[in-house]
Parts: C-alpha cells; sequence; structure tokens
C-alpha cells in the first residue's frame, strides 16, 4: 500500500505561486506583439479601433466597479484582456463608435452581469463580438484589404462614423482606391460565396498583401506556444479544437473534395486559432477537468466547422465557442473524477435538491430556495 | 418548396429554436431552468406532449378541413392538447409510476405552455405533411429540452458566483436567455 | 385501469389506491359522488354558448376578409406585372389542364400549381403570376413573380413573406440594381417544353453575363440565391404545364 | 365611498402594482415575439385587452353554474372561443397587421394572464368587477408591450409608429427586433424598476433617518 489512494480534486488548484494578476499580465505581454502586427497590417485604424475598444472597457468596469455592481479590481488586467482580444476580432475599419458599444456591452453584460471577474460564464469579448455582429451586421462584414499604401497617415473612412450615424461604405473608398470591392472579403466569405479558396502563404502571415485577414494566425500560435509553455494556459483546450476541427474537415474533405475545402484552409482562415489559444481557453469559462477540456474542445472545433459549412454566416467560431461556454458546467459536471469511496458505478449519487413544488416557480419572492443536502454537514465557522 | 424531414428537425431544433428565436414556451424555460434534474424531465415529457398533440392535431386538421370547418380550428386544438396531456398523465400513472412520480408536478403545467399550441399552429399554417410533422414536434421538443438544459447548466453555476442582488431572479434569466439566444443565431441559415 | 386489486393478506391498504385511480380525468377531487349530469349540462352550455359567438363572429367577419385577402393578392399581383387590372385565379393540373379555380375549398388543391391570369383593362392576357419559396438566410423567403408570355421572361417581382435580416437581406425588396434583374429575367422553355432552357440562377454581384442570371447583392448573397431558386423551382414547375394552355388563358373568362 | 375606492382599486391594481409585465412577468411569449414595432405591440395588447375583458365577464356571469371539477376546460373553451373572434376582427380589419402577427394572435389561449385573471379574480366576482379588474389588467399589459414595442421600434430601426426620428442616415441596431433583442430590452426594463424601486427605497430609508446604509 505505497501507492497514494487519495487525490483530491476540486476546482482549480494551481500549484505554483502565481496570482491571477500574474497570469493575466503574461496574457496581456503575449497579445503585444500581435497587436503589434495588427496595427503594422492595417495602420492607424487598427490602432485606434484598439485603443479605443479597450479605454470603452476599462472605463465600462472601473464605473460598475466603482458603484459596487461587480467585483474584481482595474489591476488585475482582466478588462485589458478583454479589450485587446475584443478589438482583433473586430474589422480594422470598424466604426469607432460599435466598437465603444461593443466593449460596454462586453464587460457590462459578458462580465458584470455575473459578479465580475471568475463568475462570468461566458467569453466576454465574445458576448461584446456577438453583440455588434447581431446589431450592426453590415459594419462588421466590411473588411478591408491589410498592407494598403498610406495606412499610417489615412484613416479608413468608416472608423470615423459618427456615433449613432451610419458608416460611409467601404465599397466606395476602394473603388475610388482602384480596388476590387471583393478585395474586402475575407478568404471564408470568398470562399462561401463565391468559391475561392485563398493560398496558404497568405493565410499563414498575410504578408503577401492585398488580403483582408484578421490576426496572422502563426503569430498568435507562437505567442500560445510560450503561454502554453509558462503554463500560464492549458495546452489542451487549443488543441482539442483544432484537432476535432482538422479531424471533421478532413473527413468531409475525403468524402467530397469539390465541395468542401481542404483541413488546411478550415485551420488557419477566419479566427479559429485566435479563438481557440486565447477565447476558449478563459480559465473561469472552461471545464476544469482534464477530460472535461478536451470534451470542450472537440465541441468547439465540431461546432465552428459545421456553422462555417451549412449556415448562413462564414464564420462561426465565436458561436461555436459561445456554446460551448454555455455547456461547460455541464461538460464538468458529466466529467468529474469519480470521488474516492464512491465506486465507479453509474448510480452513485450526487449532492441533489429534492423535487418539490416550491421550486418550480423560483422567481416567486415567497419560494425559497432549497438548501444543498451536503452542505449542513459543513462544519460552522 | 419541399423541405425534407430533416431540414425541418435541424432547422426547429437550431435555427429556429422554438425558446430561443421563436420566443414559444418562456414561462416553463424560465421557471423550470433552474435545475439540471428536473430541466430534462420537463423536456423530455414536453418533447413527448408535443408529439402526441402534433399528431393528434394532424389528424384533426385533415378532418375539419374536410368538413370545411377551419373556425373551430383552435378551440380544437387546445382541447386535443389539454387532453393529451391529461392522457400522457394516466397512462403514465399506469406504466410508470416512478416517472410519474418524478414528473407530476410538471405535467399539467405543458398544457399552459404555449410551446405545444405553437408546434399545432405552425404545422397547420405551413402546411406539413405527415412525415414533415412528425420531423416538426420532435425537433421542437429536442430545441426545447436543449435550450432548457443549457440554461440550467449555466443558471447552476451562477448559484456559486456573486450576481449583483439588482440583476438577480427574472432579470439575470432575461439576459442569461439573450445571451444564448444571441449564441444560437450563428446557426441561422442551418439546414438550408 | 379499475383492474381489481387482488385480495390481499395483511394489513395493507390498498383500497384508497384503488378509489385515487378511478378518479379518472377530473384531477384531484375527493372521491364523493360526482355530479356528472351537472358536468355535462354546463359543458354542453358552454359549448353551446361558444358555439353561437364563433359562427356569429366567422360569419359576420367573412365578407370582410374575403374582401381584405382579395385586395392583398390583387395588389401582389398589380405589382408585378403592371398592366394589370383584374385577375383571376387557376391551377395547373398535373394532367396537364388549367381549371380555374372556384371557391375556397378545393381539397384536391394540393396536387395543382395555383397562379393567377392577369388581365389588362381590355380584357386582354397581360401576364401570370406565381409564388415561389427558398429557404433564405432565417427562414423561408416566399416571393411572387410575374411572368409574360410576350417575351417569356419575369418582369417583376415581389415579397409576399420573409425574415431576412433587417438592413442586409431585405434589400431585395429596395435594392434598385437587384430588382432590375427582374425587368426582363429570361425563363425560356426548352424546345420540348418540358423544362426550362437555363437554370435560373443568381450569380455573384458583377458577374452576370446571361439573360437568365440574376445579379446578387453584395453581402447578401444567400437572400439572392433564395430569389432565384424560388422562381427557378417555381417556373420549372409551372411553365411546362403553362405554356402549352395559354391559349385558353388569352381572353378572360366571364365568370 | 368605499366602494368607489374599490372599484378604482380593481382598477389600477393591474395597471401598476400587478403590473402584468413587469411584476409579474406573465404572458411573455407573445410579448416577446411581437413587440419588434410598436403598432405591433399596441395591436396585440388590445386584442388581449378584447378577450380578457370578454372572456372575464362571460366567466365570472357563468360562475355559479360551473362545477369545480370542470372549470378549467370550460375556461379554456371560453378564452379559445373569444381568442377565434378576436382573430377574425383583425383579419378583417387589415390583413397586413394580421400577418406580421401570425399565429401569435391564436397563441393568446394560452397567454397565462387570461387563464390566471378567470381562475384568480373572475370566477370569485360579479360581473362588474371582474370586467373592470380585467381592463385594468390589460392596461397594464398593453403599456408593457408599449415600452418593449417602442424601445425595440426606436433603436432598432430609428422610428416610432414608422416615423422616422434621427434622419435618414441612422443605424438601425438589428439585433434589437431579432430575438436577442426582446430578451434583453425586457431584461433592462426589469433591471431599470428594481433600480429604481431600490432608489426610492433608499431615498425613504434615509429620510425616516433610520435606514443603515449599505448596499
Amino acid at each position: 500500500m505505497t501507492q497514494p489512494l487519495i487525490e483530491i480534486r476540486s476546482a482549480p488548484h494551481v500549484k505554483a505561486a502565481k496570482s491571477v494578476e500574474t497570469i493575466m499580465r503574461h496574457v496581456v505581454y503575449s497579445l503585444l506583439p500581435i497587436c503589434a502586427f495588427y496595427i503594422f497590417q492595417y495602420g492607424i485604424s487598427a490602432l485606434a479601433s484598439i485603443l479605443v475598444v479597450t479605454a470603452a472597457c476599462l472605463l465600462t468596469e472601473r464605473t460598475l466597479i466603482s458603484t459596487g455592481t461587480q467585483a474584481g479590481r482595474l489591476s488585475d488586467f482582466s478588462a485589458v484582456i478583454t479589450g485587446l482580444l475584443l478589438a482583433l476580432t473586430l474589422p480594422p475599419g470598424f466604426p469607432l463608435w460599435m466598437g465603444a458599444v461593443a466593449g460596454i456591452v462586453a464587460i457590462a453584460l459578458g462580465k458584470a452581469l455575473f459578479g465580475g471577474i471568475g463568475f462570468n460564464v461566458f467569453n466576454p469579448a465574445l458576448v461584446g463580438r456577438a453583440f455588434v455582429q447581431a446589431a450592426f451586421p453590415t459594419a462588421i462584414a466590411s473588411y478591408t484589404p491589410s498592407f494598403l499604401a498610406g495606412r499610417f497617415t489615412e484613416f479608413i473612412p468608416s472608423s470615423l462614423a459618427l456615433p449613432l450615424m451610419m458608416p460611409a461604405t467601404a465599397a466606395d473608398w476602394l473603388k475610388a482606391k482602384n480596388l476590387d470591392a471583393l478585395a474586402g472579403a475575407t478568404p471564408l466569405a470568398k470562399w462561401k460565396f463565391d468559391g475561392v479558396m485563398a493560398n496558404a502563404d497568405e493565410l499563414l502571415t498575410s504578408l503577401s498583401g492585398n488580403m483582408a485577414v484578421g490576426p496572422a494566425p502563426a503569430l498568435i500560435l507562437l505567442c500560445g506556444a510560450y503561454l502554453a509553455l509558462r503554463r500560464f494556459m492549458d495546452w489542451r483546450i487549443p488543441v482539442a479544437i483544432l484537432g476535432s476541427a482538422a479531424l471533421t474537415a478532413w473527413v468531409l474533405f475525403a468524402i467530397d473534395a469539390t465541395r468542401y475545402p481542404n483541413p488546411f484552409f478550415m485551420l488557419f482562415s477566419g479566427g479559429l486559432i485566435l479563438g481557440a489559444v486565447y477565447m476558449a481557453t478563459d480559465m473561469a469559462t472552461s471545464p476544469v477537468t482534464p477530460k472535461g477540456m478536451w470534451v470542450y474542445g472537440a465541441l468547439i472545433g465540431l461546432l465552428t466547422v459545421v456553422i462555417r459549412y451549412y449556415s448562413g454566416l462564414p464564420e462561426g467560431v465565436m458561436y461555436a465557442i459561445l456554446i460551448a461556454n454555455a455547456a461547460s458546467p455541464l461538460i464538468e459536471k458529466v466529467t468529474q473524477p469519480t470521488p474516492f469511496g464512491r465506486g465507479a458505478g453509474i448510480g452513485r449519487k450526487r449532492a441533489s435538491y429534492p423535487l418539490n413544488p416550491g421550486y418550480i416557480s423560483r422567481e416567486e419572492a415567497s419560494a425559497v430556495t432549497p438548501k444543498k443536502r451536503f452542505l449542513h454537514r459543513k462544519p460552522k465557522k | 418548396m419541399h423541405e425534407t424531414a430533416f431540414q425541418i428537425f435541424v432547422n426547429t431544433l437550431l435555427a429556429n429554436n422554438l425558446v430561443l428565436a421563436m420566443f414559444l414556451g418562456l414561462c416553463p424555460f424560465l421557471g423550470v431552468s433552474g435545475r439540471l434534474e428536473t430541466a430534462f424531465p420537463m423536456g423530455m415529457a414536453t418533447t413527448f406532449v408535443m408529439l402526441v398533440a402534433s399528431l393528434c392535431a394532424f389528424g384533426l386538421n385533415l378532418l375539419l378541413s374536410y368538413f370545411h370547418l377551419e373556425f373551430l380550428r383552435l378551440i380544437s386544438y387546445i382541447v386535443i392538447i389539454a387532453s393529451a396531456v391529461q392522457l400522457v398523465e394516466m397512462v403514465l400513472k399506469k406504466y410508470s409510476p416512478s416517472l410519474f412520480r418524478a414528473l407530476g408536478i410538471y405535467l399539467p403545467l405543458i398544457t399552459t405552455n404555449c410551446a405545444v399550441l405553437g408546434i399545432a399552429l405552425f404545422q397547420t399554417a405551413r402546411e406539413y405533411d405527415f412525415i414533415q410533422s412528425l420531423a416538426f414536434s420532435t425537433g421542437g421538443g429536442a430545441g426545447f429540452t436543449l435550450a432548457l438544459v443549457l440554461m440550467a447548466s449555466v443558471r447552476e453555476r451562477l448559484q456559486l458566483s456573486n450576481v449583483p442582488d439588482l440583476v438577480q431572479g427574472t432579470a439575470l434569466s432575461l439576459m442569461l436567455a439573450g445571451i444564448l439566444s444571441l449564441s444560437f443565431m450563428g446557426f441561422a441559415g442551418l439546414g438550408g | 385501469m379499475t383492474s381489481a386489486s387482488p385480495p390481499t393478506q395483511g394489513s395493507i391498504p390498498v383500497r384508497p389506491v384503488t378509489v385515487v385511480r378511478a378518479t379518472g380525468p377530473g384531477g384531484a377531487q375527493p372521491p364523493q359522488k360526482l355530479p356528472t349530469a351537472g358536468m355535462i349540462r354546463t359543458l354542453g352550455l358552454v359549448s353551446a354558448i361558444c358555439g353561437v359567438i364563433i359562427v356569429a363572429a366567422y360569419q359576420s367577419t367573412y365578407d370582410a376578409v374575403a374582401a381584405n385577402k382579395r385586395i392583398a393578392t390583387e395588389r401582389a399581383v398589380f405589382k408585378v406585372i403592371p398592366a394589370a387590372s383584374s385577375i383571376a385565379e387557376y391551377l395547373a393540373l398535373p394532367s396537364g389542364e388549367v381549371a380555374l379555380k372556384v371557391g375556397a375549398g378545393e381539397t384536391a388543391a394540393s396536387a395543382g400549381i395555383r397562379f393567377f391570369a392577369a388581365y389588362d383593362a381590355h380584357g386582354q392576357l397581360a401576364g401570370v403570376a406565381a409564388e415561389g419559396a427558398a429557404k433564405g438566410y432565417a427562414d423561408t423567403v416566399r416571393i411572387m413573380f410575374g411572368y409574360s408570355p410576350a417575351c417569356q421572361c419575369v418582369v417583376g417581382i415581389g415579397v409576399v413573406a420573409m425574415r431576412e435580416t433587417p438592413g442586409i437581406g431585405d434589400k431585395i425588396i429596395t435594392d434598385r440594381e437587384f430588382l432590375a434583374n427582374f425587368n426582363a429575367l429570361d425563363v425560356k422553355l426548352n424546345a420540348e417544353l418540358s423544362a426550362l432552357a437555363n437554370e435560373v440562377k443568381a450569380v455573384k454581384h458583377g458577374a452576370k453575363t446571361q439573360a437568365w442570371q440574376i445579379d446578387a447583392i453584395a453581402g447578401a448573397t444567400i437572400t439572392s440565391r433564395a430569389v432565384g431558386k424560388a422562381i427557378n423551382d417555381a417556373a420549372q414547375a409551372l411553365l411546362p404545364r403553362l405554356v402549352p394552355r395559354l391559349d385558353a388563358l388569352q381572353q378572360r373568362s366571364k365568370s | 365611498m368605499n366602494a368607489t375606492v374599490d372599484i378604482w382599486d380593481e382598477f389600477t391594481e393591474g395597471i401598476w402594482r400587478q403590473n402584468p409585465v413587469f411584476v409579474m412577468v406573465l404572458g411573455l411569449c407573445p410579448m416577446l415575439a411581437v413587440t419588434v414595432s410598436a403598432v405591433n405591440a399596441l395591436t396585440m395588447g388590445l386584442a388581449t385587452l378584447f378577450v380578457l375583458v370578454c372572456s372575464s365577464g362571460l366567466v365570472s356571469m357563468m360562475r355559479k353554474l360551473v362545477p369545480k371539477e370542470v372549470r378549467i376546460a370550460t375556461y379554456i373553451v371560453i378564452i379559445a372561443t373569444f381568442v377565434t373572434v378576436v382573430d377574425y376582427i383583425i383579419q378583417a380589419v387589415s390583413l397586413a397587421l394580421y400577418e406580421a402577427l401570425g399565429a401569435f394572435i391564436q397563441l393568446i389561449v394560452v397567454n397565462c394572464i387570461i387563464l390566471g385573471r378567470a381562475e384568480a379574480h373572475a370566477s370569485k366576482n360579479p360581473p362588474i368587477p371582474a370586467m373592470i379588474n380585467a381592463v385594468g389588467m390589460s392596461i397594464g399589459f398593453v403599456i408593457g408591450l408599449f415600452a418593449l414595442g417602442s424601445v425595440r421600434e426606436i433603436l432598432g430601426a430609428g422610428t416610432l409608429f414608422g416615423v422616422s426620428l434621427f434622419g435618414s442616415n441612422f443605424q438601425p441596431w438589428v439585433i434589437m427586433v431579432l430575438p436577442p433583442g426582446g430578451f434583453f430590452v425586457l431584461g433592462g426594463w426589469l433591471l431599470f424598476f428594481s433600480w429604481w424601486a431600490r432608489r426610492k427605497q433608499r431615498t425613504q430609508a434615509g429620510r425616516t433617518g433610520e435606514g443603515t446604509q449599505h448596499a
């Protein structure tokens, strides 16, 4: 009996002496090169977008903390991460006022609603992104090509739309620059609506120019690898997401190569890499059990490919992650390791609520929440 | 246009989810989604009632349109649904008392679930044939269950977090439903 | 339900259980004598009152509803065939016959394809309008299109029902460039009159080269495609039946 | 004197104290689905008003005749009758409106407010108070629907009753007329009211001087 029999495990136990601030700070560090390259790609508009969105997030967070609505501190860097990620998912020429709306919604609806840092159920950046995607579908679909001449001196005109007003259409501006209106479509949109597939090198670095792509996937992978190596992030989730997306895409590609694009295109187009590395790995919104992480990642990968192929939108990562966020408590529950002594049976008991009618309408003020049974035996302080 | 049964099923399950896109069955959705243990059985019971009601409504509609009595449709549907719920209750009581005990308090609630009547009305309005109606009602029921289970999963977790007092209660549930509905928008156009 | 419980040995009281079971659909009432006659009388009375109310409402609104429906249909048809001044509703039956539709309660209607013949002020056939539907972005897009026998082309479309995204998908009603596609959209039949000569299809914005192609709205490709598919499917089904019989429709029949 | 107070009380109960939308949160399904514009919201509210008042009257008139065992069945049949009637009336008035509201007119049948009122109030009171209470309740419902519908229309289309408010260059917030917008706007109203109630409570507590202030 020399082997340890007892393994007590519950919500995240980080063995190293890392505080939340340390982790968050390193995530911000790792995001900086990506932002820098993004600004290099799109110029002054991208810079303004990143600044405005992040500022909106910080201001909202500050207001809500000072009114006591939400827990947390401004110095924990979490709002900065939300702002940076949100800005990276928006088109560079996204009107600044809409960016501010996205930032406010991200923090207020995605985070403060649930009580602040660590309690959010959905990734705040994605809540903000999904909100503006539904609210301003035209603006969010207008991308501009990267590496345009004069990008450091001139704003993309749609950026500077007056608050609450409609932005100028990107198509006219592009026409004035002698560019095809189609240059403004992302690789995914081009594939989905026109059947044009982008080349591998264009996707990987977007250095060949004139492609409307988001932040460079290769760089994101590099920065993600840094985080994973320093153990600031669990490597299982990105691996599971990319693996399951590649597998699904490969199976479909094998079935009908003319109709479906190759897995490589699937992985490196759109926001899949960014989502897999930075969004899905948000600790508060993903399962803590290793098995749960695999399930969670696989679900995201599968849903992404399904939405991209079969639904009306070209991009699906955001929705896949949001749905998986909602399912993550469920996944966690199913994949909970069996407590010692309970045996590996199906019929093992869990703490449960008694079934009583008062439970049906908990909204009513008079109804009381039944107490969890095991809480009764908890020693009183 | 002829939609295949599979398209209808996927469409009602995800893209046009009864609860999150059509706003049907919201009362039980907000009321019973507090715990997973109750959400899932409730979803299954509703699905079953939907199936029964949809099939009855299909037959009834044939009968009514044969006699040109379309103006009696609504009143007969509601009676049929009430009877279907009663029937399900009696059958369960006889053949599966344990399930009946587990569901006992929820079964009568299903009568006033507008999702059930909605299924019957929409399938008539869209002129679905028998197979299509079958797919529509099972898809609708599965979608209802899915929404309920996801919502319960989230709400169960929120019991452990310090949600601001101001938001507690229905407002929180509505906001959550809104975010879920937002995430389901990604499925728009699915099954087309 | 009422199966007698086996005689019990011992002191387990089985009887109350059977009583509860026997109360039936009424719910949880005390197991006393049920006022069955009263219940039936009340239900009968209620049904009678409700029946009277419903029938009265149905009868008194019938004309107004019918008139409304007719006006709505006429408006939709006039929109797609500007020259029209009166319409008649027909069914194109699978046998190749074209029948004037009478009354609202045709049970055999499922086999026929509904269309409207539109006549100008002199009673001459101005065009034919029919409905088509296809899956759009959010839900089914139902459109009405006008067909002109003279040029064998579609001369106008109108949207009957859709739930497309406001600001994007609903451009199919407002976008002039898109609507210009339907000034003369070619839906010629092939030599055997059995199918369309060319498939009507939406192509990406700016790529229209043929008269039977639809230049899609940039950014609303899916909805544009749905319109194309709706026209194609409906025309494919209707026109081979309709075109050989056009002569029968030339003059407005007295009905 | 007392009687008028009672009647006034019956009338205002539904408008504010027991507002079906904001206080009791009933009848959510039709409420969220049709409130994409102020006109739709008003029509839906008026249709509900008609059904609620008529069915309350009839239920109340028949309250002595109906045995307890079949009361729910009776109520549902009565409600369904009036819904059918209102369905035909709207068709006769405007087909466009009818199509905009779709199946949700028929779904008034399962609106919990109506059955709830029949069961909780009309079956225990004489016709006149029952109908007055029903009118108050429906006015409360109409106000709720209108509050939702107008916010969603103003933000979602930049118009109110079809009249443009901000000029043609306004960027509509499409989300407001989509399903999530419905949830968010209603949630927002509820938040607003609870914030307001709390503020009022706090100022009252401050005035009496015994309020221990902690949020």
